[in-house]
This record gives C-alpha cells, structure tokens and sequence, in this order.
C-alpha cells in the first residue's frame, strides 16, 4: 500500500503546533479528508514512531491525539528543562479527585461524606490546577455547586474518557477485611469463620 | 482561604482510625472499641495547632466513638445517644461509621492507583515551546477588551484584599477556642457528670481563654434552658445543673 | 551501520520539548556523549525527516538545531491555529497577569502571596499565550524561576516600556476604606490628608 505521505505530513505538522489533544473531527475537517481516512492514518503514524523507537510518541487521550516524548528519556528532558515542575499531588487532593472522577457531578458534601474531613482547600487547588471544575448546580441539595473532573484531567492520567477509570469494585475492600473492620469496632461477628491466626496478612491489608 | 496544616500523616479522621484499626490485634470486641476510642481521642488531644474545620471533623469522630464505646460498656444504651445522633441507635451509629470507613478505604486505594498513573503519565512531556514565529500572530486575542486601566484595577483589589485578609487572620488568631465547639463540650461533660461546678468544668490549671469560653458557654446554655445555675454567694463557686437532672431527681 | 536508537531518540525527545534552538555543546553535556557522535546523530535524524517526508524538519540554525513544521504545510498550519478557540483569560489568569506586570520580575511564590492561592496551572497557560515568560532566577529566594511579561504584552497595550503602566496609587481604595482598616489595626483613626508626593517611592514600597 502506497502511502498519502501528504496527509501524513499535514497530521504531523498540525500536532506538532497544537497545545491540546486534536480530535479527529477537527482534523479530518480542516485538511477536507474523511474521518475515516485521518483516523487510519493517526493509528499508522503512532504505529510508525513506536516500530522506529523515535523519541516521540503519539498517543490517544482525552478525547483526541497529541504528541508526547517517549517516558525512556524522561531523565533527559528533566535536565534539559530545569524548570519543569513535576511536583506531585498531595494524598488528600488525589482522594478528593478519586472520589470526584467516580461520583461525578458530585457536591463539595458529598465529597467531604466519603473523605469524612472538610476538602474546601484542597477543592481549590485541584481547580486551579484545572483538574476538578465546577459544573451547575444541585437543585435538589439547596443549590450546592456541582464538580466534574476536566480534559485536563484525562490527559494528565492518560484516559481517552471516563469510561476508561479503573472499575470502582476492583477496590472495594475484600470480605475479610470488612469483617475484620465490623469486628474491632464491636459489631455483630460477622462470620469470620478460620481461627485469625494469620493477622499479619489482615491487618497489611487494611493499611 | 482555609490554611490547611498538616496532622502528622493522617489526612483525615477516617484515614487516622484506619490506621488505628489497622495496628490493633483482632481481640474481644468489646474492648476493641474502646481501645481503639483511647488512642483516637491521644491522637487528637496531641494535635495542638490545626484549623477549626479539621478540629470539627476529629471531633465528630471522636464524639460517635465515645457513644458507641458508652453504649458498649451500659446495659441500657438508650439514654446515651447524643443530641447529633437523635435517630440513631448505638449500633446504628456503629454501622454507619464502619460503612463509611470501608468507603473511604475504598477511595483511598483507587487514589493510589489514580497517583500511579499520573505519575506514569507524567514522564510524557507534551511540547510546550509555543508557536513558531511565522504564526504567533495569527493567534487570537486572548486580551481582547481588557484595558490597561482595567489590568492596574485587579492588581490594586487583590493587594487590598490581601491587607484586608491578613487583618481578619490576625483576628481569628487572638480567639483560638470556638465558643460552639465549647459549648457541646460542656454540654457533654453535664451530660456525663450531672450536676457540677464552673471549677471543676475549667479542668486543671485553666488559660484566661478557657475561663473566659467556659463561662460564656454556660451563659449560653443557660440562655438555651438546657441548664440551671445557682451561685450561693458574691464570688463563690457556679454551681451548674443540667435541666433534664433536675426534672429526673 | 546500526542506529544508536537510544541516543537519536533522546536527542528528538530534548528537541521536542525545546523553544529554541540547541546547541550540539548542549546536547553533548546533557546526554554524555561526544559531540562528534551527537553532530552526526543530528545530520541522520534531519536526513531521515526530509527522505520520510515528514511534517516536520530538523533545522541548523543560529545557535543549533531546532525543529521546524514543514513549509509544505503552512496553509494547513495557519487555518488550524486561526481556528481556535478565542475563549478569553480567566479571572485567575487576569489575576495573576496583573499581578506580575506590577512586580515584576517575581517568583511563583510572590504571585501566590498576592492572590492567596495557588496560580500553577494559570502561569504556565499565560507563557503558553506568549503573554508571560521565564527571566531568570531569584538567588535569594532558593533560586526560584522569576516571572515576566513578554514583549507581546507590551504590544498589545501599546506600551513603551513597563514605566507607563499606570501607577498603582490611582486605584487603591479609597480614604474611609483606608482608615477602617486602619482603625480595625487598632491604631489611631489617622486621616489620609497628604496625596502621595512621589510615585516612584510608594510603587518601590508595594513591590
């Protein structure tokens, strides 16, 4: 198969100005190719840079397609480009975010509910960060503001959509450590049936 | 603009008993509970200096461990269900508190998964260099109808907001102790102890804040009918009676 | 003769992320390696873009390489980029845009300090607008990047230089504002009778 090396060329040159995932819709419009056709020729183009090792990479997120370098010289770019910020987020702000990408539109209550402790500023940051936003409004609970995730926020945890979030029930706690939970705070004995004789491995669980 | 310190390691009330459950030998329930009550309430005794919403959250949890550890240790658990907890039996209060633990262990462990990935991610860097020359100009006008004037007007408000906030947290620092926290605190204790004296409810060796708080708190009572008070002579002790004592004896 | 993959895709990887040209002296330094080997590296990967036909072109100029779109594609480029989206700053973005025009240059933490929250994601949406940049370091503060505003900024308000921004004193509150503040310090109630003799001296006393 002869390859449009023209498209090819055209998709390459308008991710490599673009400072947001590209969707194909919009591609597809402005070079007047069919979708179908622009979104063969992303899936060649990525396919190419990963059969060539390049230092580059072309990935599908957020709804669209950007240009990424390759995580292998991530050392590199880090000394290249001293200013780069890679602090990370903070163990209540990504429990907030968790609980916002799953039960979203949620309000700042039922945030705190699953936190059981005030997230007001940490809500802020993740806004300001453009992770979190806000999102209309709770008719039902007194008008409180309702948050969503963002794009931003699919991009920077590399999901092409919502439905892309690890399944919640996966991390549901397992049996036995519910039972062990019920048990310590003096609740009807849930049928632990086996001797606790191995608490060690309880007892890791639940940390 | 909530200042945010930090409590050790712990990132809330639920992620502190958490990790109490966690540390504890699987051992008689009943004792368990109480344990687990103890080293909560060590735990927010010790943080001296945090924000008062924290310190309402802690508090939360504390007061619903007390209750259900009260009720664990009484035969007739009716009578100790809190003024918060109106519709709640003791092992209603239990329940709902284990369930949102067990939630929350939920997030927490899905945070950590979230925390992996973005860290992942973040060893891809996207190309932040701009546009090449030829078409910077060709951007739209992300200033368009801001004026200069307009620019030196968000500067001037911000500094002034900023004088104003400073002011406003130099005023939150001179009042540590919430007069509504303090209240329900000696409301607990009447409830507890019945009849007792204003000394007594200071506790040792009292700030001038304490009595200062402590007194307004009984005012408050007082003026809610949840109390009686009684002060045999000019500067002698404040006896303080719970109402509902005084309609039982 | 067998590509060094590693190093071609390290030296595309600093070249992606860079916003202007690199030296070979650079690129030597950062990834170990001796110039001799680097030079070439660059020469095979230009050669290898223009016989691919590529969307983009790796370049020699002053200073060193840099990557370019490829002239063929400049129609495409320019309808894209004209193309998006005008959305206007945010209040932050405003926000933090003043605050550095006034201060400059100054830290992340010295615009932080002025508006009472965190301005990350806000800093590096206004550099990606051309409307602030990086200007060196602050030694005194831990070598903290130190912000500025661009020469487009000075463009578009049709300014000079930074001097004939309007002086600040212009728009402080107002005199009762003043002394109610005044008065909450718990110092005497002073009027505010004298008008700020000398400009120059106040704006240094907000800086």
């Amino acid at each position: 198969m002869e390859i449009d090396v023209t498209l090819r060329g055209a998709i390459e040159a308008l991710l490599f100005v673009s400072d947001e995932p590209v969707s194909v819709a919009r591609v597809s419009k402005i070079l007047e190719r069919d979708q179908d056709v622009v979104s063969q020729m992303l899936e060649m183009i990525a396919e190419e840079y990963r059969g060539q090792e390049r230092g580059f990479q072309l990935r599908e997120v957020a709804g669209g397609w950007r240009l990424y370098t390759h995580p292998a010289h991530h050392d590199a770019i880090e000394q290249y480009v001293l200013s780069w910020d890679t602090r990370r987020l903070s163990q209540a702000a990504l429990e907030a975010l968790a609980v916002i990408a799953y039960h979203q539109p949620v309000t700042r209550a039922g945030i705190n509910a699953v936190r059981g402790v005030n997230s007001e500023a940490v809500l802020s940051s993740l806004i300001e960060k453009g992770l979190v936003k806000e999102a209309g409004r709770d008719r039902d609970a007194g008008n409180a503001i309702l948050y969503t995730t963002t794009r931003t926020f699919l991009e920077k945890f590399g999901l092409k959509s919502l439905d892309e979030l690890p399944p919640l029930e996966e991390f549901a706690p397992d049996e036995r450590t519910e039972a062990a939970i019920k048990e310590r705070f003096g609740g009807p004995a849930v049928a632990v049936t086996e001797e606790p004789d191995d608490d060690s491995s309880d007892l890791a669980e639940i940390d | 603009m909530a200042y945010r310190v930090r409590i050790d390691s712990f990132e809330g009330p639920f992620d502190l008993l958490l990790q109490l459950v966690a540390r504890q030998k699987v051992d008689v329930a009943a004792i368990s509970i109480t344990e687990v009550t103890d080293q909560y309430l060590e735990y927010v005794d010790r943080m001296d200096e945090f924000d008062l919403d924290v310190a309402s959250d802690f508090l939360l949890v504390a007061a619903t461990l007390l209750e259900i550890k009260a009720a664990s240790l009484l035969p007739d658990e009716e009578h100790f269900i809190g003024e918060d907890m109106d519709d709640l039996s003791p092992e209603e209060a239990r329940d709902l508190l284990v369930t949102r633990l067990l939630v929350y262990k939920q997030f927490k462990s899905v945070a950590a998964e979230l925390a992996a990935r973005m860290e992942a991610v973040s060893h891809m860097h996207s190309r932040q260099a701009g546009l090449e020359e030829g078409f910077v100009g060709l951007m739209p006008d992300y200033l368009e109808g801001l004026t200069l004037r307009g620019l030196a007007v968000i500067c001037a408000d911000l500094l002034h907001q900023r004088e104003v906030f400073l002011l406003q947290a130099e005023h939150v620092a001179a009042a540590p102790i919430s007069l509504e926290l303090h209240t329900e605190s000696v409301s607990r204790t009447l409830a507890h102890r019945g009849v007792a004296r204003f000394s007594e409810l200071l506790g040792q060796d009292p700030s001038p804040e304490i009595v200062v708080v402590t007194l307004l708190a009984i005012l408050e009572l007082y003026k809610r009918g949840r109390i009686g008070l009684r002060q045999d002579q000019l500067f002698d002790d404040i006896v303080v009676t719970p109402i509902d004592t005084i309609g039982a004896s």
